[in-house]
């Protein structure tokens, strides 16, 4: 498994097709998807041009005919604002899926927790019929919430953790006005999970924290970035 | 790119199949004591004398191994995480011994117990191969408790193996780096 | 003046606070390991490359927070010996993620284990960090004690987090040293 | 002659007065850590000075009684293997404390704490001390528990305080060491 997955599923070269601005910071990339490219839901590629390399999480779904991936336009980063701007039809060096964030076999539910362009391997895993209890997703205002639309039906429990003040968005269920760590510390109901975190590792730290006060027994998964 | 995430700030820190357990669980103190081993073997490396390639070669893929093999003592027993892992098999033991013989063939057969010491390298290669059997120690607890709760993975017996005969490996190889600097070993006197 | 007092002979010995304690206990343990991670650092200075005063300050300094540190493992919790003791906050913690920060920038980021080795210093580098990793684990074994008998002193807390951080500290020096030495550092391949 | 047997592959081994124990059994850790100890006062006879004969005709006298002391480690009391033997008795003490009030001669008086460190041989000489105090603990609680089962042999008594003025012996060799290189030691200084 480790050796289809990284060695053997070397470097490839693909080509953006479309770019679909998600909001002001964040776009996604659609390219097209090598024959033979076999990746698991959850994990991430190295998108290199030229010099220039950095991680981008796949969010489409494992059996979806294109690939496509996240992009957070950061202030100084090279990548992201060269992506930002690359011509439609242009070439890209791509390497080999990496990481563990991905499906593990449980008999336990699910919680997975999101923050900012952190909630990528979720979609992925969720449009590939991955199951699980809770997504918890976090982000200061609604229109930060990508994907929401999408991943929401495909999960028991969707809850939009919104930080703005002013998010008491009326009438909105799904809403709960706060960090995602207030949520699975006050109000996420004592069973027993498996969590998968992933956003910036400050809140992996503090979600972490809590989940071992309040879950002990919890097998945690988490992918972060700074 | 900052290394510290802070997650293990309460003492309790994540395997590779995602369990959290204390610092100080027996697990954790298994790899922990591979990773200080694996560091004293990068010690040994770093002051090898240039005519000693073989060494030099056969310390890297050790040093691989011993990651392969932490990642298996981050991984409880028939976890989906272990799908993710090289097998860790009884060849691996193989691949020691031919060395440790290779080795053996260039030097004096021995009766007796030598001052560990000599060349820097080969007195590093001497606490490398008390540290190894302070891993094996370890393992052999480990395996033991884990046999005791029927959740031992096979990998894990064959770590011990290996770690037995890694010891037996950086014996010869302290004095095979004695020999080829042209260092005398010291048998031990009794008073 | 001697330096033995023989007071230790029969396998007890003094805490600061001036509890008699066995040798073997838990706290003896704790900043025994201590004394062993400072010792490293003293021998990853000793070979240290002439072109990394920053590194020699921040060890020095860290030594020096070692003996801080093991002044307070050697102090029980509501004892009137605090009153002599330099206060052990989390400014310790955030002086070291401000090295961390400043060293990571020199070098590459990273998202694969190295092999641990490369120039002496950095070599030593590694396995002073694995020391520092294993009285991690004695002070988190100290920590769930005291907290379950109710005697845990803050500064305990705030150690243990110290010598967290210090781990990562000592990785990234690690990496710094063999940046400055031009020396190549080595990704692990698997097999 | 192959160094390896194959023996211990199990997770357990044999005493020299033959019983069978587990590899992880406190005997076993403490000859265990007694061979680490050894093979770190052979790195620190790896790279001492010229000017330091004495001390280097003293480690290698130490390193020889480590391995008397580590035999009888291997041997349970009353059994007849202790007739192969050589005594341990207070003598090696009193041997000890010669050689420590010969050393503490050349050096000035000491009222503080030095950071270890120094001429590589002495950082060496304080990582010896340090793994030595770690001998020192897994000892004491051996001589406990055997004390505690009627089955205390007088030489493990013995080999305690031996390694209660080991550790001394070391701590002013590294001081000595650090005098004939005219390495200037620091004293501890608070923050
Ligand atoms: C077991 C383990 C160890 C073991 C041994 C691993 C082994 N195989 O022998 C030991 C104790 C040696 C270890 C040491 C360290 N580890 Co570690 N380790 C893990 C753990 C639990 C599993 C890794 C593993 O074995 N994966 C299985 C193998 C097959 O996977 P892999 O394909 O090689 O992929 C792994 C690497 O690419 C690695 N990785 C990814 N990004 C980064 C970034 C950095 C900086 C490093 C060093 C590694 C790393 O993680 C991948 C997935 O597990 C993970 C956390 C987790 N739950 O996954 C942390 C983890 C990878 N370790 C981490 C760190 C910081 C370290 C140390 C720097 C700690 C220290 N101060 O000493 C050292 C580095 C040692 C080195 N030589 O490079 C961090 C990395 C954080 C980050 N910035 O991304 C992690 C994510 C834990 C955490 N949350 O803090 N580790
Ligand atoms: C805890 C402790 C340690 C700890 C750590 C201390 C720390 N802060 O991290 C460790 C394990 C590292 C340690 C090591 C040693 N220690 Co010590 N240690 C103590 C202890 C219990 C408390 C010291 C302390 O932390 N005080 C708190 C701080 C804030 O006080 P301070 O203002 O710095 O003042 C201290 C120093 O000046 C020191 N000191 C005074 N005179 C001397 C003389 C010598 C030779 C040394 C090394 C220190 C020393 O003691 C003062 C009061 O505690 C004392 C005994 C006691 N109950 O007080 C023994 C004690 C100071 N240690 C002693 C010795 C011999 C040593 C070692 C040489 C043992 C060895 N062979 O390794 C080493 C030296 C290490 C070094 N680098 O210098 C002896 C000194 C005997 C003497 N001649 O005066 C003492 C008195 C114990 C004893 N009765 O035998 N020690
Ligand atoms: C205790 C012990 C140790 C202790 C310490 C011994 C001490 N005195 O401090 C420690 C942990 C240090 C040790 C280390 C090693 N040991 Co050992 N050890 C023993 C044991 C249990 C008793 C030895 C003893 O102390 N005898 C008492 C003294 C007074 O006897 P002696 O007159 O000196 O005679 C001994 C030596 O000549 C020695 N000896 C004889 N042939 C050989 C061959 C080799 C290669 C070596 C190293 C020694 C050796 O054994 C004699 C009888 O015990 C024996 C097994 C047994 N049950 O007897 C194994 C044994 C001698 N050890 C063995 C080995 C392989 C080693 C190591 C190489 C293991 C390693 N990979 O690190 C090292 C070598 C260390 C060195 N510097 O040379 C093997 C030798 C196999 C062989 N080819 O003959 C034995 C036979 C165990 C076994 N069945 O595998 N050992
Ligand atoms: C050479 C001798 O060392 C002892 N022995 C065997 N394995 C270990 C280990 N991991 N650590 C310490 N000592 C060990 C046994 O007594 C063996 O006979
Ligand atoms: C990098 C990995 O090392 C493990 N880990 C965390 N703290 C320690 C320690 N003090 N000693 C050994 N291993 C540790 C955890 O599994 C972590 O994820
Ligand atoms: C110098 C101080 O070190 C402590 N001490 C005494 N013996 C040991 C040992 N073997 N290991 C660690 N610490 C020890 C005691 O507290 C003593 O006073
Ligand atoms: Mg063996
Ligand atoms: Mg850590
Ligand atoms: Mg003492």
């Amino acid at each position: 498994m480790a050796e289809t997955l990284t060695s053997s599923n070397g470097d490839h070269w693909i080509t953006l097709e479309e770019r679909r601005q998600l909001s002001g910071e964040v776009f996604e990339l659609c390219c097209t998807r090598p024959a033979g490219f076999h990746f698991l839901a959850g994990q991430h590629v190295g998108l290199r041009i030229g010099q220039l390399e950095r991680d981008y999480t796949i969010v489409s779904a494992r059996q979806e005919p294109r690939l496509r991936f996240l992009v957070e336009q950061l202030e100084a980063g090279l990548l992201s604002s060269r992506l930002a701007s690359l011509a439609l039809g242009s070439s890209l060096e791509m390497g080999p899926p990496r990481g563990y964030l991905v499906e593990r076999a449980t008999a336990r539910q699910r919680v997975l927790v999101a923050t900012g362009s952190g909630i990528a391997p979720f979609v992925s895993m969720l449009s590939s019929g991955f199951q699980a209890r809770y997504l918890l997703q976090g982000a200061r205002r609604p229109d930060q919430l990508y994907y929401r639309r999408q991943v929401s039906p495909l999960v028991d429990n969707y809850v939009g953790c919104l930080t703005a003040p002013g998010c008491l968005a009326k009438g909105k269920g799904w809403v709960y006005p706060g960090q995602v760590t207030a949520y699975i510390d006050q109000l996420l109901p004592v069973e027993d999970y498996d969590f998968y975190l992933c956003g910036k590792w400050e809140m992996i730290r503090q979600a972490t924290h809590i989940i071992d006060r309040r879950f002990p027994e919890a097998k945690v998964f988490s992918e972060g970035f700074y | 790119m900052k290394v510290y995430t802070g997650g293990g700030d309460k003492g309790k820190t994540s395997l590779f199949s995602g369990e959290r357990v204390a610092k100080h669980s027996l697990r954790i103190e298994s790899y922990g004591d591979l990773d200080e081993l694996n560091s004293l073997i990068g010690a040994v490396l770093a002051v090898l004398p240039d005519n000693s390639q073989l060494v030099a070669r056969e310390l890297a893929q050790i040093q691989a191994r011993l990651f392969q093999a932490g990642a298996w003592l981050a991984t409880t027993a028939d976890s989906s995480a272990s799908q993710f892992l090289d097998p860790m098999d009884e060849s691996l033991v193989s691949e020691l011994e031919g060395a440790i013989d290779t080795l053996s063939e260039e030097l004096p057969p021995l009766k007796v117990f030598i001052l560990p010491g000599g060349h820097q390298s080969a007195a590093l290669a001497h606490v490398a191969r008390t540290v190894c059997r302070r891993c094996e120690r370890r393992a052999s607890q480990l395996v033991e408790e884990l046999e005791a709760e029927g959740e031992l993975d096979a990998a894990l017996s064959v770590i011990a193996v290996y770690l037995n005969r890694l010891s037996d490996y950086l014996f010869v190889a302290a004095r095979y780096l004695n020999k080829v600097t042209a260092t005398q070993e010291q048998a031990w006197q009794k008073p």
